[in-house]
């Protein structure tokens, strides 16, 4: 059973004003998460605005420095002491999926560049070798790299950059992939073409994905594991299915209730009408 | 009683122009909760500038009207011309980006009054606007405060106390709570349902969530590259949707507790750039034929009170019944 | 949460969104020179050409150096063989004022590249690296924006009264000029640094350097390009001012001494005018066509970055 | 809180900039090859036309070391001239017209220069900021280009030109004023006053010029965008009038920036009062260095410069300061 993510008291508090009167804002505390599995696992972190699920895959990306705790993925220690070198072999392992596909590319570069360039800089493979990885991850994510080659940002539909971009984090095979809201830019009647996207990438490539989203809908939808934060804090963590189906913490129950689904209605209608 | 008579809303701008609401014809029954829903990009944000009369360029009415059945204070008949007039008084808008829509720099309570609509004596008004907002959850001294002291869910209860103040009889909502947490959108929701059971009036909501139009609409129309093609009674919609597209977006979106697979719809909808004939919905639709490609569908009662604009509606009505 | 890129809210995102962004293509390749051209420009680059060929190119046609006093009868009316008139001291006006020009626009250009460089430099390091270095950088350049360059000019004239030739002030001017555009670059740097694709460019195996160069520049040229023209604008202006009170090298003709000898051989009392009109309409002239290339410029830059 | 964090942290700046100011002055003068008092010397020996023995030049370089502090290391010197500025405000004496200290003449100086400053920068910030919020609050319309391009026209033109030009239009073609005007010197009385005001008219409308070019445009390009905000959009759709809109949501928010704009710019500004100072002959700081670098008088160059950095700094530490006044954002934390 190899151990896909481990946090042991991993802290973030950020100091807000001058050294005089300073505010504290408590954005993780004490996150301990402990994923075990030998096959991929898709693991989501709910939560609302501010309730630290950003901050926590920020530090794993080694983008945020955390205030104390440890965190590793896989062999990798990536926060806290004996911090691996943030080099190739850290960029093999863990690459990132951002909210925003048109922020993630420059708008002027070609968005195949970064492609080649993840190929060559961190996969290590040579010229001939790169172009056939940019192919098959593209392929991988039901594009064609002749739809992409030299293209701009402004080329293309929201779907279609997010999908280069979950292509661009396929070519190192890294061991685990952390999506921050991934979906959340996409038009709604589109997003599950992303998920199940998601979904097939582990089953067939054997990713594993930490896959950060207010919607809870879409988390019972393709994870494994649920990590439900709130306000800096884990609240609580377990199967997806269990977890969804019979929540322990009261805040996880508030969230579960408040979701506008289309089974059960808020208010019974009353007899209509017209 | 709002009618639309096949309205079309034009943009034009360098490059030429486009219609993105292309004859809609819709009558909307007073004292009803309607939902528009649809893809980004349908024509459901500039339907609603339309109804609310704020036509300003590059867009503008190109052709048909809007009778809006009710009158000002004056007793005047409400048409798209002096619908102004009555802005923030027989009809208001709550906008979407709610969390930047007060003036950073004055005061709640000042911004209750700055408009024409309201009664020029702003003591009295004032006054009555303190006890109303503590009905909506808002405390008293929010008159006194600056909108950066107050959190997104009480900006937003600001917003619905402004445009609900005067009981308008027709009120506008464009995304209200997109930009909320969940926990408080369901508050603002109920709260927008209770308004409308006590002011008795009508409100139309934009949203592009499937679930919010469920839980509070209670007629709903679905837009597609600014075509309406499905309206009619919520339960009727969401339980027997006639048009695929309806079909297609009710299913694609995954629930709590229901595994049965989900998928999105593939490709996206056509550029209105281009001259369409024919149904827009064909490219993407499973059930497309030659005739669909050929002859546009028009919004036809196929059940009573549920319109749809497809050919094959009503074997679909027929079938949902078989089954 | 809606998409809400698509989400129209102004009439011409809601043009952009309502038509699906296949149809914009076509036009970015066709128009790719295009975006550059706008009235401004236009008029801006036509009357700095004119200065820099003109006065770059006619000195070598010239008769005498204008800057030798007394080669022609002082104040003479405008005449076919001296367009302009000649001034108090028996130079030729118009030549005077074409060298002028000249050695105007070579300090400008001079004093432009090296308040680029040293501005670039501090600016793109100080936003990148921030931290301690940034803030102490940043006390700086506002310590250096609050000191008036004027006053120290003045001193530094005083003290190296006898040698102070044309290449120290533009020195001068460079070593206390470079702080505004440092300021302007280092707080785009800044709003840059915070954007998805420097993420994006880390984990595609892209170093500091690579990022700074390839990431971060094409965003910082736009405002390179205004930057230098500007500082032309500022150098010119600092040089001409010094020179106007007489504590530059007022020998070398350039925009500021002509005027400072015109204004000194009361031009006015003696009615001749036009030396002292001259300079002025042609200052006025080259200095709008400067502001004009740098705001057209900057218009242009911002319509090919989507903020119109 | 918000208010006195900002306070703080502004102050801080504040004292940091006159610190590197300061000592900026200091060492300025002393990398360069000359010595001022060399320079003393030699002017003395000039107006004592070569009879001054070497002793006599020796005694007179020790006593002239110790008046301008000049003693000692360059660092003891340093801590001497601090303590000297900052305690007693104490340039030594001006060398030319011995033996009145520097500082006197300085603050007889110094508030005709704060006058004409003030008053100017304000009229220019003031009248700039509202023909750029109806062009840019217009801007779609044909009437507001006009106002643009009167900024256009004006803010190219520098601080020389546009006095230059004044004083041709306005002295010379139409001589309405003097054209080298002639101020009242000595203790201010009232009927004096007439005479100030029309004499200085033509440096004032100088200084207006020059900062309305800028106002303009600036606060154009910031109305543009605000006009863009969704408070202004909702606060159409309100029903609210141009007039309010334009005034209390535009205005409002958008010379928040142009305030602090305004303090930034003050250095440049002075630049350009000294100068209209001088081509006016008008009797401010700006004449005095003038006059004192002509005459190699270095120690009132000195005082001039330090009193000029800690004006400027100082006007713009009070504009920072009125800042929270205007945004309730920082007011109210």
């Amino acid at each position: 059973m190899a151990v896909i993510l481990k946090t042991t008291g991993l802290n973030k508090v950020y100091r807000l004003g001058s050294f005089t009167r300073s505010r504290e804002i408590r954005a993780l505390n004490d996150i301990n998460i402990h994923v075990e599995s030998d096959r991929p696992v898709i693991v989501s972190v709910v939560g609302e605005s501010g309730s630290g699920k950003t901050t926590l895959a920020k530090t794993l990306l080694r983008l945020v420095e955390p205030s104390s705790g440890t965190a590793t993925i896989y062999d990798n220690v990536v926060a806290g002491k004996g911090v691996t070198k943030l080099g190739r072999d850290f960029l093999g392992a863990v690459q990132p999926i951002f909210q925003n596909p048109f922020e993630a590319f420059s708008r002027y570069r070609p968005v195949d560049a970064y492609l080649h360039e993840t190929a060559t800089r961190v996969a290590g493979l040579d010229k001939a070798q790169a172009n056939d990885a940019v192919a098959e991850a593209l392929a991988a994510v039901g594009l064609d790299a002749v739809d992409v080659r030299g293209k701009y940002t402004n080329q293309f539909s929201g779907g279609e950059l997010q999908r280069v971009s979950i292509a661009r984090a396929l070519i190192p095979k890294p061991n685990l992939i952390i999506a921050d809201e991934p979906v959340s830019m996409i038009d709604a009647s589109r997003r599950m073409i992303i998920i199940n996207l998601f979904r097939k990438l582990k089953e067939e490539a054997g990713r594993s994905f930490l896959y950060i989203t207010h919607d809870l809908a879409t988390a019972y939808y393709i994870s494994d594991f649920v990590a439900v934060m709130s306000k800096g804090t884990l609240v609580e963590f377990g199967p997806a299915k269990e977890v969804m189906s019979n929540p322990q913490h009261s805040y996880t129950r508030l969230l579960l209730d408040s979701i506008p689904t289309t089974r059960t209605r808020w208010r019974p209608r009353a007899a209509k009408a017209a | 009683m709002i009618r639309l008579n096949n309205v079309v809303a034009r943009y034009t701008t360098v490059r030429g122009s486009i219609n993105a609401v292309d004859g809609v014809t819709l009558e909307i029954p007073d004292g009803c909760i309607l939902g528009v829903a649809g893809e980004s990009g349908c024509g459901k944000s500039t339907l609603m500038k339309l109804i609310y009369g704020d036509v300003t360029s590059p867009m503008s009415l190109a052709s048909g009207s809007i009778e809006y059945g009710f009158a000002d204070g004056k007793g005047r008949a409400i048409t798209s011309d002096n619908i102004r007039d009555v802005w923030f008084n027989r009809i208001s808008y709550i906008p979407q980006s709610s969390m930047n829509s007060l003036n950073p720099v004055v005061k709640i309570g000042k911004q209750f009054v700055d408009f024409p609509g309201s009664d020029p004596d702003k003591k009295r008004v004032l006054a009555q606007v303190r006890e109303y907002i503590g009905k909506l959850g808002l405390p008293a001294e929010t008159l006194d405060a600056y909108p950066h002291q107050l959190s997104g869910g009480m900006r937003q209860r600001v917003m619905i106390a402004m445009a609900t103040f005067f009981s308008p009889d027709l009120i506008l909502a464009d995304e209200p709570t997109t930009a909320l947490d969940v926990v408080v959108q369901k508050d603002i929701l109920l709260l927008l349902m209770d308004l409308q059971e006590q002011m008795g009036n009508t409100i139309l909501l934009v949203s592009h969530d499937m679930g919010v139009h469920y839980q509070v609409t209670t007629r709903m129309l679905i837009m597609y590259a600014a075509k309406a093609v499905e309206y009619g009674d919520s339960e009727s919609v969401f339980q027997a949707p006639l048009h695929p597209y309806t079909r297609m977006l009710i299913s694609s979106l995954p629930t709590i507790g229901d595994d049965r697979a989900r998928d999105g719809i593939p490709g996206r909808p056509p550029s209105l750039w281009q001259d369409l004939h024919g149904c827009r919905f064909a490219d993407r639709c499973p059930l497309a034929t030659a005739r669909c490609r050929a002859e546009e569908p028009m919004l036809v009662e196929h059940k009573p009170g549920h319109w749809a604009a497809c050919h094959y509606a009503g074997e679909l009505a027929d079938r949902a019944e078989a089954a | 949460m809606s998409d809400i890129r698509d989400t129209a809210v102004s009439p011409a995102d809601l043009a952009a969104s309502e038509a699906t962004p296949e149809a914009k293509p076509v036009r970015r390749d066709r128009a790719s020179w295009l975006w550059l051209l706008n009235t401004r420009l236009v008029l801006g680059l036509i009357i700095i050409l004119i200065f820099i060929v003109g006065s770059f190119v006619l000195p070598f046609f010239a008769p005498h150096d204008p800057a030798q006093q007394a080669t022609y009868m002082k104040n003479l009316k405008i005449t076919p063989a001296h367009w302009l008139g000649t001034t108090a001291l028996g130079q030729d006006t118009l030549w005077f004022l074409i060298f002028s020009i000249r050695n105007s626009l070579i300090l400008g250009i001079f004093v432009g590249l090296g308040i680029s460089a040293i501005s670039t430099a501090i600016g793109l390091s100080a936003g990148y690296i921030g931290g301690a270095y940034e803030r102490i950088v940043m006390l700086i350049v506002d310590s250096f924006i609050t000191i008036p360059l004027l006053p120290i000019l003045i001193i530094l004239g005083a003290l190296i009264r006898g040698n102070n030739n044309f290449f120290t002030i533009g020195l001068i001017i460079v070593i206390f000029g470079w702080a505004w555009n440092a300021r302007t670059i280092r707080s785009m740097v800044l709003s840059l640094r915070e954007r998805e694709f420097i993420n994006m460019a880390r984990f595609s195996g892209a170093g500091t350097l690579a990022i700074l160069v390839r990431e971060v520049f094409p965003y910082v040229s736009a405002y390179l390009v205004v930057g230098f023209i500007n500082t032309i604008l500022f150098a010119i202006n600092t040089e001409a001012t010094l020179a106007v009170i007489g504590m530059s090298k007022v020998d070398v003709p350039t925009l500021g001494s002509i005027i400072f000898w015109a204004l000194n051989y009361n031009a006015l009392f003696t009615g001749n005018v036009v030396w002292l009109v001259a300079p002025i309409v042609a200052t006025i002239t080259l200095f709008l066509g400067l502001f004009l290339t740098s705001t057209g410029f900057n218009a242009a830059f911002a319509s090919r970055r989507g903020v119109a | 809180m918000g208010v006195l964090q900002y306070v703080g942290k502004r102050v801080g700046i504040y004292l940091a900039v006159l610190f590197i100011g300061l000592t900026v002055t200091f060492f300025l003068p002393r990398l360069l090859p000359t010595n001022p008092i060399d320079a003393y010397i030699g002017q003395l020996q000039a107006r004592a036309n070569g009879q001054l023995t070497s002793e006599a030049i020796a005694q007179l370089r020790t006593s002239l070391e110790e008046l301008y502090g000049l003693k000692g290391d360059l660092f003891s010197q340093y801590l001497s001239y601090l303590n000297r500025v900052v305690r007693h405000l104490d340039f030594g004496p001006s060398f030319t017209y011995y033996p009145t200290s520097v500082s006197s003449m300085i603050l007889t100086a110094l508030p005709w220069t704060l006058g004409l400053l003030l008053i100017s920068t304000i009229i220019a910030w003031i009248l700039g900021n509202l023909v750029g919020v109806v062009a840019g609050y217009f801007h779609t319309r044909r009437a507001a280009t006009v106002l643009e391009v009167v900024g256009i026209l004006l803010y190219p033109i520098p601080y020389y030109i546009l006095a230059v030009s004044v004083i041709l239009l306005l002295a010379y073609v139409i001589p309405i004023f003097p054209l080298s005007p002639t101020f009242p010197v000595g203790q201010l009385t009232p009927q004096m006053f007439g005479s100030i005001i029309y004499n200085s008219t033509l440096p004032a409308l100088t200084l207006v010029l020059a900062g309305f070019g800028w106002n303009i445009l600036s606060m154009k390009a910031l109305a543009v965008a605000t006009t863009e905000e969704p408070y202004v959009t909702f606060a159409r759709l309100k029903g609210t009038s141009n007039w309010t809109r334009m005034v209390r949501y535009v205005f409002r928010n958008a010379m928040l920036p142009q305030v602090t704009a305004l303090a930034l710019s003050l250095g440049t500004v002075f630049n350009g009062a000294l100068l209209t100072e001088i081509l006016f002959s008008y009797p401010g700081v700006g004449l005095l260095m003038r006059t004192a670098a002509s005459s190699g008088d270095y120690d009132v160059l000195y005082g001039a410069i330090t009193l000029s950095i800690v004006a400027v700094a100082t006007a713009g530490l009070i504009i920072d300061l009125v800042y929270p006044l205007l945004d309730p954002r920082i007011r109210h934390r």
